[in-house]
Formats: structure tokens, C-alpha cells, sequence
């Protein structure tokens, strides 16, 4: 079995989708011959053709709104949005259209679009370029948000998010793209939308992060005896794996690149304080983005929650 | 060199029938069956019973806020004429005249302007999108189902209905754009009604014309007499030919007038003179369709009469059947919202003590 | 001093700003010659002509941009959107560039814009004209979110908002338009950005809320004694107010009409779990809307937290 | 009545000086001082100096991404030349030679392309926005800009740029819609290089020009020879002057060519062929402005060696001066935020131990 990439992970999964279900199609901005900027859609158009791989106008809006009319005729579109921040444009499409579909028409039309887009930080792109966006969608009743942390499971969690009856916003840490390899099966397979995984198991504290910021986390740990989860699928998240892990430790630190402020990390927060406060040895902690706009690559270091703030974090629960 | 002009565009307009019932041009009324002129004057006797019906209901308390179609009587209906069994249709939300033209039931309509989600739950068989709120935004959903049936090989159409108002928005242009660069079966039907709740075509646009907007986009656009039921079939006809033969999009621009009140919480006297509203009521649909009828032998009192009535009776009928409908489950605000319900979301069924 | 309702006291704060300040003006749909679909600005095209009080076409995206574009240059534009659910077409506009003016020009241009707009359940109106959408512009750095809940707060909210130098989301809670009547001061004031208000004192819980709920949750709290804090404004909270009241009652009960997942409860209660755990007797709980689409008119009384459902909220957290 | 011609639209293309540096109209150069031949030779030999510079300090890892303007300088700089001093700019991201023709300082570009915001702190004076990533996303704050000088009678317009690419998103849609119903002191103007990153402008469009957009809101539209530079110039003052006489917007397509990748981390051999490069670099600008010069005895290799020099001079003390700025404060992340901190944010600057 080859290492690979996420790029390359992406890729394949995107290739077997495609090839088991005809009325999967990739659209967006130079998705085609271009291979996609980040080269996730490389030799797609070669072997489906211009028909199934479209390389669209400069037109989020119409891309994504195009792909909620192709969903309720039958297809499996699977959008790319350059980076994250371009899909704010077509935000209605996903909040008023995607995510409503099932309910407006009392379940006669569902949408089942996937909204592939690279976020985060660590890539010291230009401006806009390294948004994480993902609470404002998590925040949508109807929508999935799943974000991969390694290439296996980027693999598996894209092939159920394309199967998925129901709209996927399917976020690619771009700072994965090609800083790790795994193992990734040439087999299909798919890995549940709604599951985390316990990454790395301990008894002190219980870490909450994904994407890129599951890494920090991890190497930050080195020293403490945490158990760090991997969220996966950010809505809806993993609650028993969560609770589990915290009835065990008591303690709690939630990482992320957002910023804090109903940031996703405020979401467990809260669900913790509601479902699982009398098992929490002290505060609940949240390594985040200062409440600021994301920075241009000078600053975008220290933007990041850094191990050492991160470790911070794990000091302080261990204090209670 | 120094200037030179490139290109010449020509913006049109059809009208097939006039004011007074008179279709100048016999040739363009060939392919019109007297059969289809009287579907078209049934279809509109039946839009507009339910219409008035749906005004009365809601003054009375028994629908909510309604959004009336008097005046686009022509243009919804002489769109929907030209719709085939197997084309989309996409519309906005003031478009009852093109359900009922294509035999959604009734009594869903009146359980939809009720509040009730569950008559938008399209029957199988009838490919229309459920009512849409956000003007303009429904339009690049149309170019998807065209692309769709187009990567598909499906030999249809998607026919989209959308507003001067939504003509505005840039779900318009990015939609338009689209359906342009793909070539994609889609008819964009813009019911220019002079109005946008307060706002007057002239203050939505400076362009003269919302069809000539289709030269954006590199294809036909025509605006037609929107309250000429054949011209506005005939473009749609034509239009949807095209789109079939594999030519592409159009955009017809029907030029009509919203004789009513935006909906029934609004108030027309605020932002407009009886008087316009009057010079447009002369030149309403069925005026002048009766003209051409009578004409053609093909119109008397008693016909109307009965036309009228059967409508009347059908509408009645749909309301008891709605108003007889037992009311939503609470759980369905749950249990729609994805194809299967979340753990959370099972739990919260639970603690709202809503039955699964 | 007359009593008027919210629509009245909204529409004296605009009259007194744009008297104030020439370089005030409101545009949106139907704002002028109709006075807005609430008639919340009648008379103001009569008072200050058509120039400043602005009909625009039917383009939410425009109209915010351009009101961008008018901030930037030294006016201090008044957006109206009609309904909350028709701002997210312009969402781009205000997370990508209103919220960003200032920290991309490091401080050469501000976007001193208001976007006013009703939200909120209780009018039983069409699909989409009932979402309460705060959550999401509460993760973007550089907003401020106000509600005001009494006619008289609207008044010297609004106020301040625009005098504000960035951008503030003034949503006006629908459903209180004309239902209640306060009194209200014919001279200009203004209440501070970023202050909470005891809206009732009491000792054994704290409850949040805000616009209509706020006179939910003091209905439900007949029988309890229940320390009601109005938040006025969501973004930024005040911390104090609501920290000086969680440590002397130790319960917390928040109430929004939003849906619960990354709802602006979330933030609150994650607040309160990293800053004052010690002090909390039991759960924090939320009283939402369930995890589903904003109903139409039938079902709507159900989604929104009732008295009832607030009271067994209430209950459940005195059982602590 | 049937089908009637309402409107005949013509869109238009403007050359002065052709490939071969001719002006076939002499009129049409009278207005063209010799010294604004000068001053446009030494613009754009500016602007290419920057540009070539910036690409090295890009692979040196000295900046970050950026975006070449190589072969684009006669519309950026034939338009920049014609804009006044209270004009305001609306840019996108490709536009340094406006910025540099404006007047900005060298430095701050290349202190903003290295990745520190404060290299777009406009110097006080000179009223250019900011660069714009979101393609498109700009074209509203032009309207808003044009809109509050209209309100403030203030006699000046605003100049707004974007690509082929971006006159696809519907920002220009309601922008320019806007602009025309108010008939704003608005010019718009598309610098059409041909590509959007892989896309062609065949494939973003199905309308053969971008300019006959303006046809969509009332206003004039022209095409004009964007390689060059006294054309883009006249298309641009002509706008700018209309605009200041109250008669509203234009919109100007300038037909150019991107010879370069789309940034430094494209790389475009990927989608178009080194034939299609090499046919446009025939036409690039710099060819026929010497050309013209020459004619007219303006220009001679010791002329064009002393202006590159100066350039090199003056872009050498730039890096220098950029590289030896100091480098942003983290405090900046937050204190820029808002006009004040809000409490939370100065205590997360304590807890971050990032000095107030
Ligand atoms: C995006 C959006 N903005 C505002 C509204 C409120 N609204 C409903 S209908 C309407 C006017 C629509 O005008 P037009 O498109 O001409 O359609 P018409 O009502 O004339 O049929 C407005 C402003 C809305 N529903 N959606
Ligand atoms: C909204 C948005 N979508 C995508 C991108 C990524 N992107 C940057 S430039 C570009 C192409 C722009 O084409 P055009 O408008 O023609 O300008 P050009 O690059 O040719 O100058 C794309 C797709 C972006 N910056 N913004
Ligand atoms: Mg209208
Ligand atoms: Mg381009």
C-alpha cells in the first residue's frame, strides 16, 4: 500500500466516486485543465472529460447555485471553491437553498452537493486566503461539515460526504495538502460522516481539535498524558466520543484556527457545560485565533495557536 | 484606425394580439389551435378564480401573507402552455397561474399559502421547484437543472420565472452567464410588472429593456407583450425549440403589470396612482383574449359562465379539502431537515416530547 | 413624555441622526416613498428628500457593497435589509470587506456602516422572513451586533450604532415592532455599545436573552426568582455584567431563538465555562430553537422557545 | 403588430496607435502632449521595472505570491494617467501600475507583497482603496464612492478595476446596475488579459465583448485597444469627464493580454500554448509607444537606457527601504480590529503577552 498525500488522497477519492457513480460531477474554477490550483482535481478531466470536470466562469454564486439545481435533478455535484473565504458570496445559496431543499419540499427534492474548499492557516497565502469558516456553516441546520486531518481518512470521509443524501461543506486544511503522507488503501472505502476518532488516548485531559490544529495538538502533548480526539466531522460531532472521553479526564481543551468568538470550540464548550459539567475537574479551554481579522503572512505565525500556546492551555486544566 | 463599431445588437418586441383582440399578423396565430385558445382562456379564468379566492381567504384570516397574480395572467399562463411534460420549471413565488397551468392540486397551493411546508411537497410527476423567497435566487438553480439534463442527454428544458426585481440581483448575471459559456436548455421568463414592491422599472434599471440583457450573455432576448397569452406562448415555444435543439438560452422579458397590491401586506396607494393602475387595467389579458375569441366564434357569456364555474367549484372544493387537512406534525421541523436525523436531533425530539 | 412603540423609536433615532449628521444616509429597498415594508422610516424621504433616503433596486449585494464604498469615502450609511435572511447574498460584503476595511488599510479607512434589518419569529410570515442569523455575524472580528428589546433602548442603541466607527448589525426583533409601548424621550440619547442591562434582579439564576425572548424568559420566570440580564449587545458582550450575575446565582439559563448549534448561546455558556465554572451550581442551559430549518406560519409557534419551554429550563437548573 | 425592432445597440472599438506605432487619425493625438508621451513611456517603464524586480524578490523568497502586470501596462497606465487628484481608485490585485502612476510609494507595494498590511496604508492624499482579493467583490465600493462624491457635490469620479474573470460575479452586476440608475460619476474599467488563471475569456463569457455589458444598464460601453496606451487614455478621460458633467457611468474593456503566469504560484504552460504567448508579446505596448516616439522624434536607446536606470535606481532604494522596515507588531492583529479594543481583546493581548 503507497504512502500518499492529502492531495493525492483527495484525488483518488474524487477518481472512484466518479467512476462508481455516473451522476457524480466536479465543478469550479480551473478544476479542469489546470488540474485545480492545489492540483486536487489533476487528471480528472483526462479521464471523465469536460462534461463531468467543468471549469467554470468566476462565479461562486452560480457555481454553487448551479450545483443546488443539479442536485435536484439528479446529480452529485462536487463543488471546488478555490479557498474558503471565496464561498461567502454564495453563502445564501448554501443557507437558504442547499440546506432547505429537503425541508421546503417536505422531502420530494434533496441536495446532495459537496463543497469542497482548502481553509485554514499555513500556507502564507494573500489576503483571504487562509479563512476557517466553519462555524458560520455549522451554525446551519440541513449541512454537514467534515474536515480531514490525514490522508487516509480525507479519502473515506470525501467518499461518504459524495454519498451523502444531504449538502456536505467538505473543508481541506491546505497546510495538509502535502506536509504528511500515510498509508491510503487503493481500495474503496468510506468512513462514517458523524464519528470522531480518538487519535491518541490518555487520561489527564481530553483534546478537541481537527485539520491542521489536530497536529499542534498532538505535538504540544508530548509530556502530558492527553487524549486527543479527532473531530472529524464537525456537525454534527461525535457527542459520545466526546463525553466518553471527558467523564474520563475532566479536563477539557478545545483547539482551532477560527477565532473564538462563536467559533465551533464554543459549540463544545457549551455542550459540555449542558451535558457534562458535574464530570469537569476546572474550566474548559479554548486555544483559538485572538479575536482579530487573519493576518497577512507577516503575522500569520502568530495568528495560529502555537504549541506553546497550546501547551499553555494543557498546563492550566492541569491545575484543577 | 480609430472607432470602429463591432457589432450591432437589436432589441425586439412581440405581440401577436393586440388591445382590441386583433391578431395582425394571421400567420403567427397558425400554430394556434382553437383548442389551445380556449385552454389558455380556461387556464386563465382558473388563475384568476383562485386567485380572488386566495385574496378573500387571506382578508378572512384562513392563508397567509399572498402574493396575487392579477394582470400576469397571460404571461404565467402563456409560458406554462408552452411547458412540456418533461421540462423543469423554476419559478418565484408569484407564479400560481403557471402551477395551476400544469395541474399542481389546489388545495397543496392553498396549504402552502397557509404556512404549511408540506404543499410545497411537489407531486411526482410534475417537475416544478417548491416557491421561492429570496428574489432572484432561484435563477442560477434553473441553469443547474438545464446543465443537468444536459449532461444527462435529456431532450428538455428548464424554464425559469423571475421578476424585474430579480432582474437586479446577481444570481441573475452569474445564472445568465452560465447558461451562456454552457450553451444549457434554459428559457429565463423576467414577468416585468413595472414594479418591485415601491420600486418602478425605471428606478431598477436604467437599461430601456430587461431582454436586452440576454446580449451580456451571448444569447436571444426578446421582450414580448406579457399580457398577449399567445405572443408570450409563441416566445416560449419557440424558445424552448431552440433550447431543445441544443442552441442554447433565452430570455424573454413578458411586459406586464402587477394590477394588485405587492401581497396583501402591502399597500400600492402608498407608491402609485390610481390612475396608472387604471390605463393598465384596460389592457389586462382577458379583455382582449374574449375580443379574439369572439371573433373567432369561439367566446359567449354562457361559455364563460361555465368556464367560470367550473373553476369556482374546483377552488371550493380544494379549500374544504385543505381547510379539512390535518394540521403539520411538530416533529417535522426535525425530522426534514436531513434525509436522517442527527443524534442530537433524536434527542431533542424526545425532550420536546414531539413523537418521532 | 409620549409612549411609542419600537417601529416609532427607531424611526425619531433616524430623524434625530440624519438631522445630527448630514453625512447620515439610509438606503435600501422601499425605504423611501413607502417608508419601509414596517414603515420604519415613513416620512424620512419627506423630511430629507429622496438624496439621503435612498429606494435602491432589488440587490442586497449591491447595496451593502456600495454602502461599503460610501463609508469608506466619509458618509455613514443606514442599510435597511428587509428581512434578516435576504442579508446572506451580501455576507461577502461584510465579512471580506466592511469588517476588514480598517485592519487591511491599517487604519486608513473605516466602515462606519449600520445594517438595520427585522429578524426573528412571531410574524408568521413567508418562508425566510423569520431567521435570527446573529450567530453568524458574531464570529466575524471587526462587527458589532446589537438588538434592542424595549422601544426605548432602540432608540439610544441605534443611536450610538451610528455613530460608531465600524460596522454594527442593528437586528430589530420583528415581532416586538408594535407590541409594546415605552416611553420614550423626545431629546436625543444614546446607551453604550457593549452593555448588558439587569433587566430584572433576582438571586437564583441568571438568565440571558435578547429582543423578543427577553420578555419571554421574564414571563417564564414568574415564580422564580430570576436575575434577567438583557444583552443588548451580542457582539461584544458584556462580560462583567454577566459574570457579576452568574457568581452570586451560580445557575444560567440562556435563551435565543436561533437554533442551539454554534448559536450565540454556545459563546456565552463557553464564556462562562472557561471564566466562571467555579461558581456554577449545575448546567448551563440553552433554550433554543430545535436543530431544524425556521418553520413557515403553522408550525412556527413550536420552534420558537416557548414560556413554557423556558420554564422547564428554569426548573431544571434550580433542581442544582 | 408583430416583432419590431425597439433599440439598435452598436458596441464599439477604439485604437489610436496600432501595432506599427501609427496613429492612422492624427486628430485623435492632438490632445496628447509630447510630455504625456514621455510621461506614459516612463510608466510603464517604471511599472515593468517594478514588476520585474517584484518576480525576482518573489523567487529569492524575499515576497510572497504576486501577480505580474507584464503586458497589461498601457491599460493600467494609459487609464492611471487620466485620473485626477480627487478621483478615487478601486482596485483589484494586479493593478501596481496604478499605483505606482499614482504616486505610491514603491516601498509600501513591496512591503504589502511581502505580507505586511501596513504596505497598504494609504499615505494620506492619494485615494486608492487598498488591494482587493475577492475577485469582483470591489466593483460596489465604486459605486458607493462614485455615489457619496455625487451626494457630497463633490465634482470628482470614481475609477474602479477587475478582470474578464471577475466582470462574471454578480457584484458587477448590481454595481454597475446601480451606477446607472443614479447615474453615478462611475468609470468602470475591465482589463480583459484574455485568462482567468486557466479559464479563457471565451469560456468565462459567451458574449463577444465585455463592454457590451454596459448595454445591461444604460449606459456607454466601449472596447478599446488595451495594448494601447493613449487609446485607454482617451476612453478614460473621455469617461472621467462625462462623469464630472453629471451624465453618469462607463464602462471600458480594455482588449489585453496577461504574458505572464497568473501569480507566481501558477504556472500557465499548463493550459495555454507558448504559441498564443509569443502572437500577443508581438503587440505588447512598450514596441509600439517606442515606435510612435521614434516617429516623432521622441525617443532614442539613450533616452529609453537613462529612464530604465532611474527606474532601477528608484526601486533599489524601495527594497531597501522596505527590507530594512521593521517588522509588524502582533498587537497589530488586534488593535486594528476595531477603532478600540473591546475588553476581551485587551485581555487577550495580556494573556498573548503581545505589548498594548
Ligand atoms: C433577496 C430578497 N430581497 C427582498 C425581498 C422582499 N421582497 C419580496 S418581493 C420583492 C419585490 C420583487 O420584485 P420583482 O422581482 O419585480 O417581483 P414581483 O414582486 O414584481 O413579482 C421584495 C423586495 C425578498 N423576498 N428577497
Ligand atoms: C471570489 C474569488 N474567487 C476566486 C479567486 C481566486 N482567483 C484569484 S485571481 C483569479 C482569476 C481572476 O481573473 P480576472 O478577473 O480575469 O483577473 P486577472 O487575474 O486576469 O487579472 C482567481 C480565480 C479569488 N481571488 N476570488
Ligand atoms: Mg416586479
Ligand atoms: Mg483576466
Amino acid at each position: 500500500m503507497d504512502k500518499m498525500n492529502m492531495v493525492q488522497a483527495i484525488n483518488m477519492a474524487l477518481r472512484q466516486e466518479m467512476a462508481r457513480d455516473d451522476d457524480v460531477v466536479v465543478l469550479g474554477e480551473d478544476v479542469g485543465r489546470d488540474g485545480g490550483v492545489f492540483r486536487v482535481t489533476d487528471g480528472l478531466i483526462e479521464e471523465f472529460g469536460p462534461d463531468r470536470v467543468i471549469d467554470t466562469p468566476l462565479s461562486e454564486l452560480g457555481i454553487v447555485g448551479s450545483a443546488v439545481g443539479m442536485a435536484v435533478y439528479g446529480l452529485r455535484p462536487v463543488v471546488e471553491i478555490q479557498f474558503m473565504a471565496f464561498i461567502y458570496e454564495a453563502i445564501e445559496q448554501v443557507y437558504s437553498h442547499a440546506t432547505r431543499m429537503r425541508t421546503r419540499s417536505r422531502g420530494r427534492f434533496g441536495c446532495p452537493i459537496v463543497i469542497r474548499t482548502p481553509y485554514g492557516l499555513g500556507i502564507k497565502g494573500p489576503e483571504l486566503h487562509s479563512d476557517s469558516a466553519e462555524a458560520i456553516f455549522c451554525h446551519m441546520p440541513g449541512i454537514k461539515v467534515v474536515v480531514p486531518s490525514t490522508p487516509y481518512n480525507a479519502k473515506g470521509l470525501l467518499a461518504s460526504a459524495i454519498r451523502d443524501p444531504d449538502p456536505v461543506v467538505f473543508m481541506e486544511p491546505a497546510r495538509l495538502y502535502r506536509a504528511i503522507k500515510t498509508a491510503v488503501p487503493e481500495d474503496e472505502y468510506s468512513i462514517d460522516l458523524g464519528r470522531a476518532e480518538v487519535f491518541q488516548e490518555g487520561k489527564d485531559m481530553t483534546v478537541i481539535a481537527w485539520g491542521s490544529m489536530l497536529h499542534a495538538a498532538v505535538e504540544a502533548a508530548d509530556g502530558f498524558d492527553a487524549e486527543v480526539i479527532d473531530l472529524m466531522t464537525l456537525k454534527p460531532f461525535d457527542e459520545e466520543t466526546i463525553l466518553a472521553s471527558v467523564r474520563k479526564t475532566g479536563r477539557v481543551v478545545i483547539v482551532h484556527e477560527a477565532t473564538k468568538y462563536c467559533g465551533l470550540g464554543a459549540e463544545i464548550a457549551a455542550f459540555l457545560a449542558e451535558e457534562a459539567i458535574m464530570h469537569l475537574n476546572g474550566p474548559i479551554l479554548r486555544v483559538t485565533a485572538p479575536d482579530g481579522v487573519v493576518p497577512m503572512a507577516m503575522l500569520e505565525d502568530l495568528y495560529m495557536p502555537t504549541s506553546k500556546r497550546i501547551r499553555k492551555a494543557y498546563e492550566e486544566v492541569m491545575r484543577y | 484606425m480609430t472607432e470602429r463599431v463591432l457589432h450591432t445588437f437589436e432589441s425586439r418586441f412581440l405581440q401577436i394580439v393586440d388591445e382590441s383582440g386583433n391578431a395582425d399578423d394571421e400567420s403567427l396565430m397558425h400554430s394556434i389551435s382553437d383548442d389551445l385558445i380556449k385552454k389558455a382562456f380556461e387556464s386563465i379564468v382558473m388563475a384568476r378564480t383562485f386567485n380572488g379566492r386566495a385574496l378573500n381567504l387571506q382578508r378572512e384570516g384562513r392563508i397567509g401573507t399572498y402574493a396575487s397574480l392579477y394582470g400576469q395572467e397571460a404571461s404565467q399562463i402563456g409560458s406554462a402552455l408552452a411547458i412540456e411534460k418533461d421540462d423543469w420549471v423554476v419559478p418565484s413565488f408569484r407564479e400560481m397561474g403557471v402551477y395551476l397551468t400544469l395541474g399542481y392540486p389546489i388545495w397543496l397551493l392553498l396549504r402552502y399559502w397557509a404556512g404549511d411546508e408540506r404543499g410545497m411537497k411537489v407531486p411526482e410527476g410534475l417537475n416544478i421547484l417548491p416557491v421561492c423567497v429570496p428574489v432572484g435566487s432561484q435563477i442560477p438553480h434553473a441553469t443547474g437543472v438545464a446543465w443537468a439534463m444536459k449532461l444527462k442527454g435529456h431532450n428538455t428544458a428548464a424554464v425559469c420565472y423571475f421578476g424585474d426585481g430579480g432582474s437586479s440581483r446577481g444570481d441573475f448575471h452569474e445564472a445568465l452567464n452560465m447558461a451562456g459559456v454552457f450553451k444549457l436548455p434554459a428559457v429565463f421568463i423576467c414577468q416585468n410588472n413595472q414594479w418591485a414592491i415601491s420600486v418602478p422599472r425605471k428606478r431598477q434599471t436604467a437599461a430601456e429593456t430587461i431582454s436586452q440583457r440576454a446580449f451580456s450573455y451571448g444569447f436571444d432576448g426578446i421582450q414580448v407583450d406579457g399580457n398577449d397569452v399567445f405572443a408570450v406562448y409563441k416566445a416560449t415555444r419557440d424558445a424552448l425549440e431552440k433550447a431543445r435543439r441544443g442552441e442554447g438560452p433565452t430570455l424573454i422579458e413578458c411586459f406586464t403589470y402587477r394590477l394588485d397590491d405587492h401581497t396583501t401586506a402591502d399597500d400600492a396607494s402608498r407608491y402609485r396612482s390610481a390612475e396608472e393602475v387604471e390605463e393598465w387595467k384596460k389592457k389586462e389579458p382577458l379583455i382582449r383574449l374574449r375580443l379574439l375569441m369572439e371573433k373567432r366564434g369561439l367566446w359567449t357569456q354562457g361559455y364563460e359562465d361555465d368556464v367560470t364555474e367550473k373553476a369556482r367549484v374546483l377552488v371550493d372544493e380544494a379549500i374544504i379539502k385543505a381547510e379539512e387537512y390535518p394540521p403539520p406534525e411538530p416533529r417535522d421541523i426535525i425530522l426534514y431537515t436531513n434525509a436522517e436525523p442527527t443524534p442530537r436531533q433524536l434527542k431533542e425530539l424526545d425532550r420536546l416530547g414531539w413523537t418521532r
